[in-house]
């Protein structure tokens, strides 16, 4: 067990399984010397050389689609995508290749492929640093999307990500990069795709993921001492989601608010509720509400604190859960 | 069969000056030579730069090759016509690039294609029916890219020559001497794409040939709407050699590729081939080029058959003899014959397909999706077997 | 009025608009001599000049890029897609420039470019030329999303798309463009954002857009003999959707199922469920249930009848949704 | 003021060989020559191709804006370690390459910068402070691009190149004679959205310039990690041409993209000018260098400064004296002032701004999130109006 910041649990992973497997590659924009914007390849070039962390040139649908050849060839690369905003140039080959080639060649090849994206905001950063994009990559067949909360999560799920012969998109809560936490580099860890009750509670029950775990349990000890038990859900994954957990949770408690940083409009928190509500129809005694980004660009970064949910948009929305 | 001079692969030259022009004319009067080795007449010539030394056995191979490709090719849109195919995308007059070409490949290189490439999968020794699977409908591709070293077609445009670059990254780290060849048209030559492959390419000096068939259309476009310079000047400004063959000149062809092969595997990095060739064909069995396109352009390129023009070569030399041409033809029919009765008796897949290999680890929702879905097709066997009424639909 | 297949109500709508406004173009790959590969544009630049009608390089990116580029110079690009498959290589442009300029700039520079896509299945096509990617712009704030399930709706849908000051994703429903209907071209056409309810009924309600409406009718049809009456609500516009017309229908129904190609996981049912539940949550009988495609890739053609919603599916969901 | 010699913008030269070369040299050592009229020791020298001739107050204007731009980026930097702005990218080291470029082109013409081009924006009287506003985080940009013809930063590597080409194909459309630059870095280069803007551009004979300027650093990646060739030869492989210029000698850099524009609206299309310079700071205010490059390079350029060198020049020249550098001087200050004046009362935008200019025609569920965020807000009002607790959180 130790205390790390998440950045250190990402870069502890990634070392293990550099260390680990030869076939894993480190590559991206600044990942070498640099150790990434974020430093959270912080070292590795030294210690495995350039063969094996790999300073690509500024070219985003390059950088996946030789990933894609590389995983071809029997390598695990694992891609650092510089910011959320930055994506969108992978994202053909992504959504047309990547996801696809499996089933194209009818099992024949694998494509473990990961792709770290660091995501979400409050950072105050300029434009195009701040986004969510789960709902873009989670939509699509193919592809499996997991976001950590925690350091211990953080260490684990990507060890996780590496060793799954599917692509993933691995999403990085940013403002989260400096929290500490307990890691078990020894634990067993359960399947990344599972969700977990970070809190327990009976009144309503807050579904979030990534950097809005922690606002959603900040949300749940205001709520207790005004006598209400909010119960936490961690859903870890977003393609597949954890419905069974979620569900029970739900049963117990009734009712649902789904927390996102990403505009609510075609988010995630539209598929959750709509499946939730199919799954527990006689159970809600409220519509699943959801606590989101509005359908406008991620604003400037004076603008981000009022326009990321925070405790008094989760609380207002448990009020109005809790009203009906 | 040996390259007998690999000049191209030599070392970048020194740049002398400071300001590069744009080389090349801008209309086709005006094309830059191009490698031949075999004239339209069927006349051996010789070039500077690339040779080839081919037994009989070995002339006579092309030109099976040729012939056996052009034959299933023509079976195949025989049997789009009938229906059996949804789809289909001829290569008929591309047969010298791509026969050339596929065979200068060695079973250890890699090849991928776009989805035109038949004759270079015939020279992979890809069972034809295989290609038909996904023109059927009854597949997205579905080979195993590994059995043949040669990946599955590709349709988004230029995104395979990525993934060659990135194969041929991990052939380098690998420290084998095998080579890459990544296929693309003249219209995929714009994608960025192809442009970031030729980036990744040259930065990590990957063993990547870029082999690029310009039949001179992308669909209705002619190749002024992607270039106002020929193609293979494309690799220079980022680093490695470009060449134009003609592709309608199987020795050339082969000669060339030999030894951007050469290049590549010997640790010189990549190269550009650009096979000067012509698309006889519509561009897929929906097209009508009639809507675009001279039909007198087309019967200028005919006079420059890569088949007849091997032919001619065979007959001045007396390599071949009415039995061997016999000998082929029967093949073709025999080919034919297969294709058809393998593609009649193709079988569509089962229902429950949709929901296998869309993940190699297993996914929740899909196995939700197929119990529910499966639930869903035996209530109406259910209906069916009892006989019941009303409830159905 | 006057009898039209879709195709061609949409080829007299972009021949409309370059005549009135000379700064209306039609750009992309074949779009000239061809008249595009399903002749959306025949004749146009025959009639309009290739300075009009303007057949591009072979890179979507450039495309929109450049429709940009056009737009800032003070023209109304509209910007063919040969298939919805190969819309993704513009994805960045479409996504992180041309959706988030107009806020970028404060309101200073309009892009009005539209982006013709003729989107979903049932053409017998192979891979890339099925998909229904409307979840992927819907999502993004900036866009517009509009799609017509017939003549009258092509014609003058696209017309009010190309008057748009904003950038508008106008998908085509390709299995249809050789549905007949009559087209009004004098008609005062409605808001294209505005549901239509394409047939009353008192039961339940179906909810669809572009190529399921007439699934959806036809559906209604076979209840009706059942004895069952089915409204059917075609949206027409994704985004923004007219919860409205839709909240109407549910309260005098009670009931919704929605239906689209489009993988139903973060699919546009997700979002219509979620809010229709939020909005009528007193008045649904049933959850709202979801007919689309499986969190697969779109099957090859021999498997597509299979795959696609149709009657049976969308009617199975009605028994469903009924004997809740 | 005139640009005596466009040779640059002569015809393309017609193709003399079949197989182009990998030109130029892989590494530093050996970078072909660049165009330059002025030594860094402020030596005026002659060049064939490229010739200037300029009056001493047009030599003077230039130094002086050479000199505010870089006071102007001092003071940015400065505001944002005091926490007045988010960020700040330097254009230390490059004020020549912006300050002689900006100063060539006329009102006309339209400027697509990426995020650094605080001097270009100075030279088209982009008011500075406006610059500011996205650093600070108040705005994405925000001032209306068509006032100087100088369109909004640009944050995502490379897509302006492909706004200038449509743009520029826009003003060809238009029968205008005004030309169109593109800025964009060398690490762009490697981006497939410039490799597709330079197939557009050609293709269309567009009037734009793309004008790279090559710091020598993409953050911490070298140019090697982009390129194994000069940039400005990747042009000739499009079908245009490519120059080098020295980037820390404005007289050089305003000569050659004068010639360049020159060219692009004297309807010979496109053209590429790599501005040789470097990145004498960090990337943005977040980059730390020292991780990546070492001192002495920095130190070498140091000897390069565009600054000094014109400076050296204007002394030699006896071009200025005392009172025109201690002019400069009050100048620099009070523009400093004003800076800092103007991003400290900088106003934040109103919250309710989130909800503003997301379409132009409006879209009814911004419409309703916009209300319904403003009940949000007004029941805290309630709150605190009310004095009421309990309630509120
Ligand atoms: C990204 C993308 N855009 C558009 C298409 C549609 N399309 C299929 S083939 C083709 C033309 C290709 O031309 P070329 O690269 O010259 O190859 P050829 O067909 O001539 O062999 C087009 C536009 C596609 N498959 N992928
Ligand atoms: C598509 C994209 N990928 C990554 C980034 C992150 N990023 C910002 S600046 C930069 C380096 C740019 O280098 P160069 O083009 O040489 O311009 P310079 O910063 O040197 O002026 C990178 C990688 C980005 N802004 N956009
Ligand atoms: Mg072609
Ligand atoms: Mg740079």
């Amino acid at each position: 067990m130790t205390q790390m910041a998440i950045a250190k649990a990402l870069n502890e992973s990634l070392r293990k399984a550099l260390e680990s497997d030869p076939k894993v590659l480190v590559m991206g924009e600044d990942v070498g010397k640099l150790g990434g914007v974020f430093r959270i390849t912080d070292g590795l070039q030294k210690d495995f050389g350039e063969g094996r962390v790999i300073d690509t040139p500024l070219a985003e649908s390059g950088i996946v689609g030789t990933a894609i050849g590389l995983a071809l060839r029997g390598y695990r690369p694992v891609v650092e995508i510089q910011f959320d905003g930055f994506v969108f140039p992978a994202y053909d080959q992504i959504v047309t290749q990547l996801a696809k080639m499996h089933a194209r060649a009818l099992g024949k090849v694998k494509l473990p492929v990961v792709i770290r994206i660091p995501y979400a905001g409050g950072i105050g950063a300029v434009e195009h640093h701040s986004e969510s994009p789960e709902a873009l990559f989670a939509h699509v067949p193919g592809l499996k999307v997991i976001t950590p909360s925690n350091a211990s999560d953080a260490y684990w799920m990507l060890q996780q990500a590496i060793e799954c012969d599917d692509p993933v998109i691995f999403l990085e809560p940013k403002r989260r990069y400096w929290d500490k936490g307990e890691v078990d580099t020894s634990a067993l860890p359960g399947s990344p795709h599972q969700a977990v009750v970070a809190q327990q509670g009976t009144d309503l029950t807050l579904a979030a993921y990534g950097p809005m775990v922690k606002v959603c349990l900040e949300a749940a000890a205001a709520a207790a001492n005004e006598g209400r038990s909010l119960e936490v859900v961690d859903l870890r994954s977003l393609s597949p989601i954890d419905f069974d957990t979620l569900q029970a949770s739900v049963e117990k408690t009734g009712r649902l608010v789904v927390v996102h940083e990403a505009p609510v409009f075609y988010g995630s928190g539209a598929e959750i509720a709509a499946r939730i509500t199919e799954r527990c129809f006689y159970h809600l005694e409220a519509p699943v509400l959801r606590v989101g980004g509005f359908h406008a660009p991620y604003p400037p970064a004076r603008l981000e604190e009022e326009y990321l949910p925070g405790l008094d948009r989760v609380l207002d929305a448990v009020d109005r859960a809790l009203a009906f | 069969m040996s390259v007998k001079s690999t000049a191209a692969g030599g070392p970048p030259a020194k740049s002398r000056g400071r300001t590069t022009r744009a080389a090349g004319a801008k209309r086709r009067g005006t094309e830059p030579e191009l490698v031949q080795l075999l004239t339209p007449e069927g006349e051996r010539v010789e070039h500077g730069e690339y040779s080839i030394d081919l037994t009989p056995d070995e002339l006579r191979g092309l030109y099976r090759d040729m012939v056996l490709t052009r034959r299933f090719d023509a079976e195949a849109i025989t049997l789009q016509r009938q229906g059996e195919l949804g789809l289909w995308a001829s290569l008929l007059g591309q047969e010298a690039a791509q026969i050339g070409s596929g065979r200068a490949t060695r079973p250890d290189d890699y090849v991928f294609p776009t989805y035109r490439e038949h004759g270079v999968a015939w020279t992979r020794d890809v069972d034809p029916l295989n290609l038909l699977g996904m023109f059927r409908g009854v597949n997205h591709g579905g080979w195993d890219p590994n059995e043949n070293n040669f990946h599955l077609y590709t349709i988004v445009i230029g995104s395979q020559t990525l993934h060659a670059t990135g194969y041929a990254m991990g052939v380098a780290k690998d420290g084998a001497d095998s080579a890459v060849i990544a296929y693309f048209g003249d219209g995929a030559s714009s994608q960025g794409d192809v442009a970031e492959a030729f980036t990744f390419a040259a930065v990590y000096n990957a063993p990547v040939v870029f082999f690029c068939q310009n039949n001179q259309w992308a669909i209705s476009e002619p190749t002024e709407k992607q270039s106002r310079v020929p193609i293979y000047q494309r690799a220079a400004g980022f680093g490695f050699p470009g060449v134009r063959v003609d592709g309608n000149d199987v020795l050339a062809v082969l000669a060339v590729t030999r030894a951007a092969l050469e290049h590549a595997r010997s640790g010189q990095g990549p190269m550009l081939v650009e096979a000067f060739t012509y698309r006889m064909g519509a561009h897929t069995t929906t097209d009508d080029p009639t809507r675009y396109r001279a039909d007198e352009e087309r019967e200028q390129w005919e006079g420059k058959d890569p088949i007849a023009r091997l032919k001619a070569y065979l007959d001045k030399q007396g390599l071949a003899d009415e039995a061997f041409y016999a000998a082929i033809d029967q093949e073709s029919d025999a080919l034919a014959k297969r294709v058809r009765d393998g593609v009649r008796t193709m079988e569509s897949p089962d229902t429950m397909a949709i929901f296998e290999n869309v993940y190699a680890d297993g996914h929740a929702l899909v196995d939700e999706e197929r119990a529910q879905f499966a639930e869903y097709l035996a209530s109406f066997e259910d209906t069916a077997t009892a006989g019941a009424s009303g409830e159905g639909h």
